[in-house]
């Protein structure tokens, strides 16, 4: 077969909002080739690559204005403390104009989610109580559930799926009840694809006075975010799947729930006064902020967040439903492969689950990789969801802005090519 | 082709994951051990029958990749008629040449030779070393006994 | 009075081991002007500088290797993994040449410390014990361990300080008692400069069956560490103030410890199996590394090690000694202006802290400034240290190894005028 | 000189700093407020007789730095014989104003116009608003009637 450059000219730009040809060029990683052949990333799902913009970003910080945050008198640390606070205030915009301070930089989505659990959870969650979550979630939405529940002698209700690969609410009205004091759904799975209508399940929570969670990893880097929207209390999110660096996610939460939480982590930043019988803390968000934070990620996620609205949320959604729909058309034609996730593209992200008959889904992505595909292969995270499934792992193509409609024909050449060599 | 994949997938390697030899679940066996590799979702189940400190018979039941389908084949061919202490320094040697700590001659190995070219892809040498350590896990457990019910192990 | 820039030549070079004129080409930052006067950075206590050795490595790691760690079959996944893990082994030669499964990735050395106080802490302390640690801490030693006795009723001790600035070690047999559980200190003083010499008092520790923690967040920047030497169970330290990205620290904690500890965040890589009913866990370090790292935080943090091992810690060291000498011997002869800390150099790091009679920390650090140094002024997250020596904020000028005798003198000559200004 | 250090410590600011007004405890005082900032380690306690619903002293007993002292200086100077409602007035214009939501006229405001300096650092807006948001804690507790103690209350 032949490599990905081919028709990677003209038919690579397919969208009307996104000029996907020329971004291309913004990814110096797209240049790599992998044994012998051009790097096509399809693990976006996992974690993006970034922009030079990004790039950039974190190289002038280090070279022009780095110092430690908050506490100096003097430029560098006020410059430093400038570049870091206006990301809040982007981030705050990103996820439909909240008020900063309610945005609390976290290392990633697992950390916001831990935080919750630790501070909100071991105050508000008792024996008896029930925290309601799906079958698709990723662990980072289900361990630290698992673990407060062992805590606290509370209960972990799970929302099964449906026949199309969504969530099966035909028993919502049992599973959320009046003991329900948490449902923290994820917005899209990273396994399947799949996009949850939150808002309908959230109201039902708050009816019955349970507050919400939204695991936005996967969304959020691939869709328009507005926390009023999903009728949310708190929303999680990692940098480094949506353009960022590793080592920077936020946590948003409501002001009042976030004012009557507890610190997490203690050390410097976080405090008011400190003495040894007692400790006051600073307001939010520094309350949950102890330590010298991940600055120049925070700095160099707000030049991703930059780049991300300006391409606009809505055309980036359009780009990847025109090459998911492309993707799932091809892949449907092999008798021999099995779509784990949502048929329809209204109702599903970019991230495309699948196994081939016969063949270990690891074989499959090893062999892909022989060709220069990354493609993930494994349970994702997701350990709970493949069992529902009946399988112990699947091979994920994850799509991003960078990706073309040829990526996808010269995968599918690979893939009829890995059937035939694994073919018992 | 002139792929990586060849150093993977050599064809000895290809023809005992197309053909698996020792497949099977086995009729009261001494000893059994279940690997499993989580992250991979690969699962084993060895047994054994053992006959004056010597292996009569191994038998697999595995779901996995290649890799680890082709290494407890191997397994299973290599290690019948061999002495418990022998089959134990057999899959020490195979352990090390995967960690790259030793380089064991190619005439010794026989087909477990092809797994030399799994040590240039890290994350798949988990795979190749499952049934190997399920081995010890069974052994292990026949010499203490069997006390432990049906032991675990993984290589992660 | 004049800049920085004019003896920064010849006379810059000051330590054997350290050609300071030479390295200091390395950082970028140094080329900046601050209110049309040369950089002169005295805050690497509060975060270092970055050499292009390590900013290069971050660009070179997003432009050619991104991709999440440790799940992945695809070669860019290989690589990153590869990267990351190599810099675990550097850090186990860094502290002295431990095992590296031993060593845990943290954002920083607070986060390393609550992961003890959380993980350890909440299983092995319970009402009656004491946990010690001295007037001179941190917040980030302080804090973590207040909220531990709240939480379980255990009681917090402190080793106070002595005339010179150490800790006073009189009363040591009887703080280190049967109930004693933990003893934390730091190693260096972040507002004193102050070296304390744990491995006695850590002897007496484990003699009781308490368990020891050193705060290397100072001293490993700036002297050879070396965990068996200091005969400690944990350990922490942030990459950002050792020439690092912000966003990597470590935790270095005894095997048996750490194998023994229940894990601290929950989510993807730190699972073996998961289930809505129950979560088996990986094996250290993996369990206390919940979801995606800090990766290139990490891998700029091997690029810092790298260069740090190169200069010699012991060189680092000697370099200090020398700055540190000179700038008390300076700063003595103001007769308005006293020093907090020990006089001798054999004892003490390279932060020199002071109070200028009549003028506010913060006025000073302002003034500075308007030359070009970058000081701090403020508690140095050090409140009951400072209430100790009965002040509220000193000024603090600490020096690193892009740092030259002659950016002293300016300093000095600025505080003079300084002075005068304030005077009332 | 013709560094920023002008745009902070204007001349007027430096005078109030080094004779600042009404200094020192008050003997029954009808309100007092705390203040501090913590992470800058100042503090100060403000002190005011009320007559008729008009602030006839002020006093103020205070750590911290040039900033601080000198708006608390120009605080005790300017209050003295305002409504409680025009000192409440003027504190919000000058916290408008620090916070860059708004540009007062030099006129109006007096010694206080040199604090407009202070916006460009950032950092020391605290400093220069600690006497005032203890003076908003002190009228707020006297119309309460002082039922709550001494106030506390921060700019951070
Ligand atoms: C002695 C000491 N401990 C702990 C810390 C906390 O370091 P970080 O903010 O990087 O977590 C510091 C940094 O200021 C320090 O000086
Ligand atoms: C749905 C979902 N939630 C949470 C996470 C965890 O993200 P991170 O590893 O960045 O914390 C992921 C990433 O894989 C995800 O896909």
């Amino acid at each position: 077969m032949q490599g990905a450059t081919a028709a990677a000219g003209a038919a690579a730009n397919t969208s009307q909002g996104l000029d996907v040809a020329k971004l291309r060029a913004d990814f110096p990683i797209l240049l790599r080739t992998i044994n012998g052949h051009p790097l096509v990333y399809f693990d976006s799902a996992a974690s993006s690559q970034k922009p030079t913009h990004v790039i950039q970003t974190l190289t002038d910080y280090y070279e022009r204005h780095h110092a430690n945050v908050h506490r100096g008198m003097h430029t560098l640390a006020a410059e430093a403390t400038d570049m870091y606070e206006a990301v809040r205030r982007k981030a705050a915009r990103f996820i439909g104009g909240v008020d900063p301070s309610t945005v609390i930089f976290t290392r990633n989505a697992t950390e916001a989610i831990n935080l919750v659990a630790y501070s909100w959870g071991e105050q508000n969650i008792s024996a008896g109580d029930e925290i309601l979550i799906s079958v698709m979630e990723h662990h980072a939405n289900i361990v630290p559930w698992v673990r407060l529940c062992e805590k606290t002698g509370a209960t972990l209700k799970t929302i099964p799926l449906d026949e199309n690969y969504g969530l099966d609410l035909s028993d919502i009205d049992t599973l959320i009840n009046k003991n329900t004091k948490l449902v923290a759904l994820t917005r899209m799975s990273n396994a399947l694809g799949t996009i949850n209508n939150l808002a309908p399940i959230f109201k039902k929570a708050h009816a019955v006075g349970a507050v919400t969670l939204v695991d936005a990893a996967q969304s959020a880097p691939h869709m328009p975010t507005d926390v009023q929207e999903l009728d949310c209390d708190f929303l999680a999110l990692s940098g480094h799947k949506a353009l960022g660096p590793t080592g920077a996610g936020i946590l948003y939460g409501k002001a009042e729930l976030l004012d009557n939480m507890p610190p997490f982590l203690g050390g410097g930043e976080m405090i008011e006064l400190v003495t040894f019988e007692k400790v006051t803390y600073n307001h939010v968000p520094h309350k949950f902020e102890a330590g010298t934070p991940a600055i120049a990620d925070v700095v160099g996620f707000g030049a991703a967040l930059d780049y991300l609205m300006e391409l606009g949320m809505e055309n980036i959604r359009e780009h990847e439903k025109e090459i998911t729909a492309y993707a799932l058309d091809k892949l449907s034609q092999f008798e021999w492969l099995k779509i784990y996730g949502p048929a329809d593209v209204d109702k599903r992200g970019a991230a495309v689950s699948f196994t081939v008959e016969g063949a270990h889904p690891h074989d499959i992505a090893q062999y892909l990789d022989s060709y220069g595909f990354a493609v993930r292969a494994g349970h994702h995270c997701a350990q709970p969801l493949m069992k529902a499934l009946g399988v112990t792992a699947t091979t994920r193509a994850s799509f991003y802005i960078y990706n073309t409609l040829s990526e996808v024909d010269s995968m599918c050449e690979a893939l009829a090519e890995a059937r035939d060599f694994f073919k018992v | 082709m002139t792929l990586p994949l060849d150093a993977l997938y050599r064809d000895i390697i290809l023809d005992h994951y197309r053909s698996p030899r020792g497949r099977g679940a086995m009729d009261s066996p001494d000893t059994t051990c279940r690997g499993s590799n989580p992250s991979c979702g690969d699962e084993l189940i060895l047994a054994l029958k053992i006959r004056d400190d010597k292996i009569q018979q191994a038998q697999i039941t595995t779901t996995g990749c290649a890799i680890s389908i082709a290494s407890s084949s191997m397994l299973a061919e290599i290690i019948e008629g061999k002495t418990l202490d022998e089959a134990i320094e057999l899959g020490e040697t195979i352990r090390g040449m995967m960690r790259n700590e030793g380089e064991p001659d190619e005439l010794e190995l026989g087909d477990l030779d092809a797994l030399k070219g799994v040590r240039n892809f890290p994350v798949r040498v988990k795979c190749a070393l499952l049934a190997w350590v399920a081995l010890f896990g069974a052994i292990k457990d026949y010499r203490e006994g069997n006390t432990r019910g049906a032991v675990s192990i993984t290589t992660e």
